[in-house]
């Protein structure tokens, strides 16, 4: 297994870990017995702008990088756009992912979505795109690997 | 990266070979590279040289050479040893006894003989230290028992099972009694008769020697099947020309393993305590794994809750600092690993876990530079990690 | 004795590793030694050894790299494809195919499938050069049939097999085609694509590569069941820790055989020849055995009437010559090579047979030697033969 | 399986090797097929002492050599000293065989016997020791060698 170097830089140098105190929304995806967590703050302002974001994760050094990579493609976007943050956009951002290791960038993706219904249901707003959203288990780790 | 600095901790995995056991290797590759079973001088270098090897590996287990068959690694001699000694006796019974901590050489190969070939097994727990109780492998015997095969160290966590005890316990039934020793072999002290072993597998590549090669101690009398078939090398035994080098070089290893011993025993035990010791100390949080004392002089084996393995892997080869961990992620399986969660590890503490195992070319300075970072590296990843922030939030962490 | 002068002559029993094979073997053994399955480093540069040796490997047989497990050498590989085609497919039929002519680690395996698992064997015959018949191979299929194993290259007498037909029959019954390739491989045109063949053994010290390592094909597709059990190398196929040393070693052999292939072929057959044409007008009632032509380039083998292979074989070694030889005497067992008396060969002649192989080692005055001085060691036996002596008594010899 | 430096010796410098005409008795034992045939001569004189011995083989090394013993210890001995020859005395004065060669010493001991017979028979003479004497089979090759 090897990561690219996009990987380990956000792995060693991850961008936006931390909290917010008072966030419009947090979102927690994972759970411990499968060894990954990932929770996800978002301060959105009036215009539906996400002014800043943050991360804190449980997880490998994919977990923590697709985290920190997630962070960065949707500060100061929109929530519309933050919507369209697929988990395949965050593999190709980090010039992809080994395939075991695929799962991570899945997370990513829930764990934005999941901030995201926070903040909605906090708001009282209704994103379409999320009604009915639902968390796979996004462990397949796959049968194959090394 | 700061790559210069090199620190191999994870002898448990694979040692390098030694020099001297390269050199001893080296004139067979493209000189003294006859077929040890023909007739011309060629060969009978090759053979001398196989000799030597099997009465050096003998020698370290107190065994006669006749005993010692050659095999390409340790999870040949365990395959072979169980799915040899399985068929040969399946007229007598089909039910094998082996502990839930075994390596998978052993661990898939009883999957494979239950559903593939209707053998049944019984897989033994352990205690929180990772050893089995004698009591329960007793009341597990029943009068289909062919075979008991339980482990001499573990691999992960180091602890040494009560061999002697086993095997009388074996004998006492009738029944055949294998363990693998690839960990043991070299590291603690091994006599196959005292001891009352049957079989025994054991690995060149964890005793300084080269990869590729190992051993299945067969004590005289025991007869099971065949697992490579053909030719009529080890004595008709395991067939496949003679990796006469690599032999050539296990034997060497052995060789430097007998007479080191005491010294590799002291020196190891000494470092690996004083890390087990220094973490301790410097890591809050911090589980040790495996038997404090009944253990692998050279391993230690950490669990830093609220973290991941993998990650502090990654920061620790940064630092230039090689070990290995349990978690799931290191795997890629779903689960960490069966022999944490088999001592009563939780899932999210298992994760967390790491084995640093140290070896002969290990030094003071290499230990002291671990316990001086492994903390931050500790204490980095918990400041990421979202379990150590609720478990600051609930009082549980200061 | 006069062991000055060396002349190899059994190459076909194994080759020395070349100096660039051991070369690039060398730093994996002390620095490049890390476990291919981890993290960190060190494992890093392992698994780009692999991986180029599997590239290189895959590159001499026209395969995918993910077609090629490697093994600890040929006859695990001819065990692991038989076991594993014949366990996994077991629900569907129990009847495998081979020739009379193959090689023990076949056979033997063979053999230990029918008598402890109950499964059945076809043994075809050979013609008198050798070769199997494809109305034969036919005739033989039946429903239950799982598997055909016909090697590519006979050992002894170098015959090859017509490899592509008898994949073409195989697939048009949808049977799995293993072939034995190990003295086929780096000496005959091998594209397993082109052919056809769904699982191929191949074996490093047949090419000038280290002992102790093989592979085994196995095409894309097709599934058998493990033979090692245990880690999860080789993708999951073949545990135990990867001799990196080794493979790379392999490897590089694999890479010299591909990249010298024509003129290896061209000089041992031009050699060869040589040594063939030259023994038969040299020494009377001699007989070559063996396909003339559709034969391993470094192959000849005779039968001497009259006189006994292991005397021919020390005084052959007395003069620095090594060969080998079907007779009884040499393997062990009652009797002669079991492919010689395959292609029709009378006990007391293949008793006189003789087997010398060249390679890339062998000189044009290595051959002259030889062809000087053998005359002389088969006349000094029949000197002693009570056999020839008669044989002149009747008339039968002049 | 290695020979000793005896055995190499009387293989490659064989003792007694050829025939003799007109012999007093011939014996030959073994079969082509197994890969051993020994035939010994004899020139017995008219004082039962065996003047000149020869055989030839066809066989191993090891048969060659034990051909080439045997018939040193017989010479110049009398008919009853070499009716004591046992294949024992051949393999250790050969300084040992490797176990699946002892075949070829006793062998050598049968070779004896029939041409004592042969001459027994020539001669009207009757040997009590050889009386009902069995060739057994000698390929008692064994099963663990190497
Ligand atoms: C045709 C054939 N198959 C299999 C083998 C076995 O290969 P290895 O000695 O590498 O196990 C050999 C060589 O001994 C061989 O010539
Ligand atoms: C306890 C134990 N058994 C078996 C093995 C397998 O040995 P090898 O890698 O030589 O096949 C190992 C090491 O990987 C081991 O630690």
């Amino acid at each position: 297994m090897q990561y690219s170097e996009k990987v380990m830089d956000h792995f060693m140098n991850p961008r936006n870990m931390g909290t917010i105190e008072n966030a419009s929304g947090v979102g927690e995806v994972g759970n411990p017995q499968c060894g990954d967590i990932m929770r996800i703050y978002l301060d959105v302002d009036d215009n539906q702008i996400i002014k800043d974001v943050k991360f804190k994760t449980f997880g490998c050094g994919s977990a923590i990088a697709t985290s920190s990579m997630a962070t960065e493609m949707i500060k100061g976007k929109t929530i519309k756009e933050a919507l369209e943050l697929t988990n395949k956009a965050v593999a190709e951002a980090l010039d992809g992912l080994p395939p075991v290791k695929m799962h991570c960038s899945v997370l990513a993706e829930q764990a934005v979505k999941a901030a995201l219904i926070d903040y909605a249901q906090k708001n009282n707003i209704v994103i379409p795109e999320l009604e009915g959203y639902e968390f796979d288990d996004a462990h397949d780790h796959g049968d194959e690997e090394e | 990266m700061e790559k210069s600095k090199r620190i191999y901790m994870d002898y448990s995995a694979t040692t390098p070979a030694k020099q001297e056991v390269v050199d001893e290797m080296l004139p067979y590759f493209t000189e003294g590279f006859g077929n040890a079973s023909s007739i011309y001088s060629y060969g009978k270098e090759a053979k001398q040289a196989l000799d030597q090897a099997r009465e050096r590996v003998a020698a370290l287990i107190g065994a006669d050479p006749q005993e010692v068959y050659f095999t390409a690694g340790g999870s040949e001699s365990d395959n072979w040893a169980l799915e040899g000694a399985a068929f040969k006796n399946r007229k007598k019974g089909n039910h094998i006894i082996t502990s839930k901590i075994e390596h998978h050489a052993i661990l898939h190969t009883l999957e494979y003989l239950e559903k593939t070939h209707g053998f049944e097994v019984t897989y033994l727990d352990v205690d929180q230290d990772g050893k089995i109780s004698l009591e329960d492998l007793e009341n597990a015997i029943k009068d289909e028992t062919i075979l008991i095969t339980i482990m001499f160290v573990n691999n992960e966590i180091g602890t040494i099972e009560p061999i002697k005890e086993i095997a009388e316990i074996a004998k006492k039934h009738k029944i055949l009694f294998h363990t693998d020793a690839v960990q043991a072999l070299g590291n603690v002290e091994i006599n196959v008769k005292d001891l009352g072993i049957d079989m025994m597998s054991m690995s060149s590549h964890k005793i300084y020697g080269p990869k590729g090669v190992g051993a299945l101690y067969i004590r005289k009398g025991v007869m099971i099947d065949n697992l490579i078939h053909g030719g009529a090398q080890e004595r008709k035994k395991r067939a496949g020309t003679e990796n006469i080098p690599g032999i050539v070089g296990f034997g060497k290893a052995a060789e430097l393993a007998r007479v080191n011993f005491k010294e590799h025993v002291e020196k190891l035990t000494r470092l690996r305590d004083k890390l087990i010791d220094g973490i301790e100390k410097a890591i809050p949080y911090t589980k040790i794994n495996g038997h404090r004392t009944d253990r692998h002089p050279g391993n230690a084996n950490f669990a830093f809750k609220y973290i991941e393995g993998e990650g502090m892997l990654l920061l620790l080869d940064h630092l230039g600092i090689s070990g290995s961990s349990g978690s799931a992620c290191t795997s890629g399986s779903l689960d960490p690993s069966h022999v944490l969660l088999a001592i009563g590890l939780e899932h999210e503490i298992a994760h967390g876990s790491l084995r640093l195992t140290i070896g002969d070319f290990t030094t003071e300075e290499d230990v002291d530079y671990v316990i001086e970072n492994l903390p931050k590296i500790v204490q980095r990843l918990r400041d990421m990690s979202p379990l150590y922030e609720s478990a600051k939030a609930s009082g549980e962490v200061k």
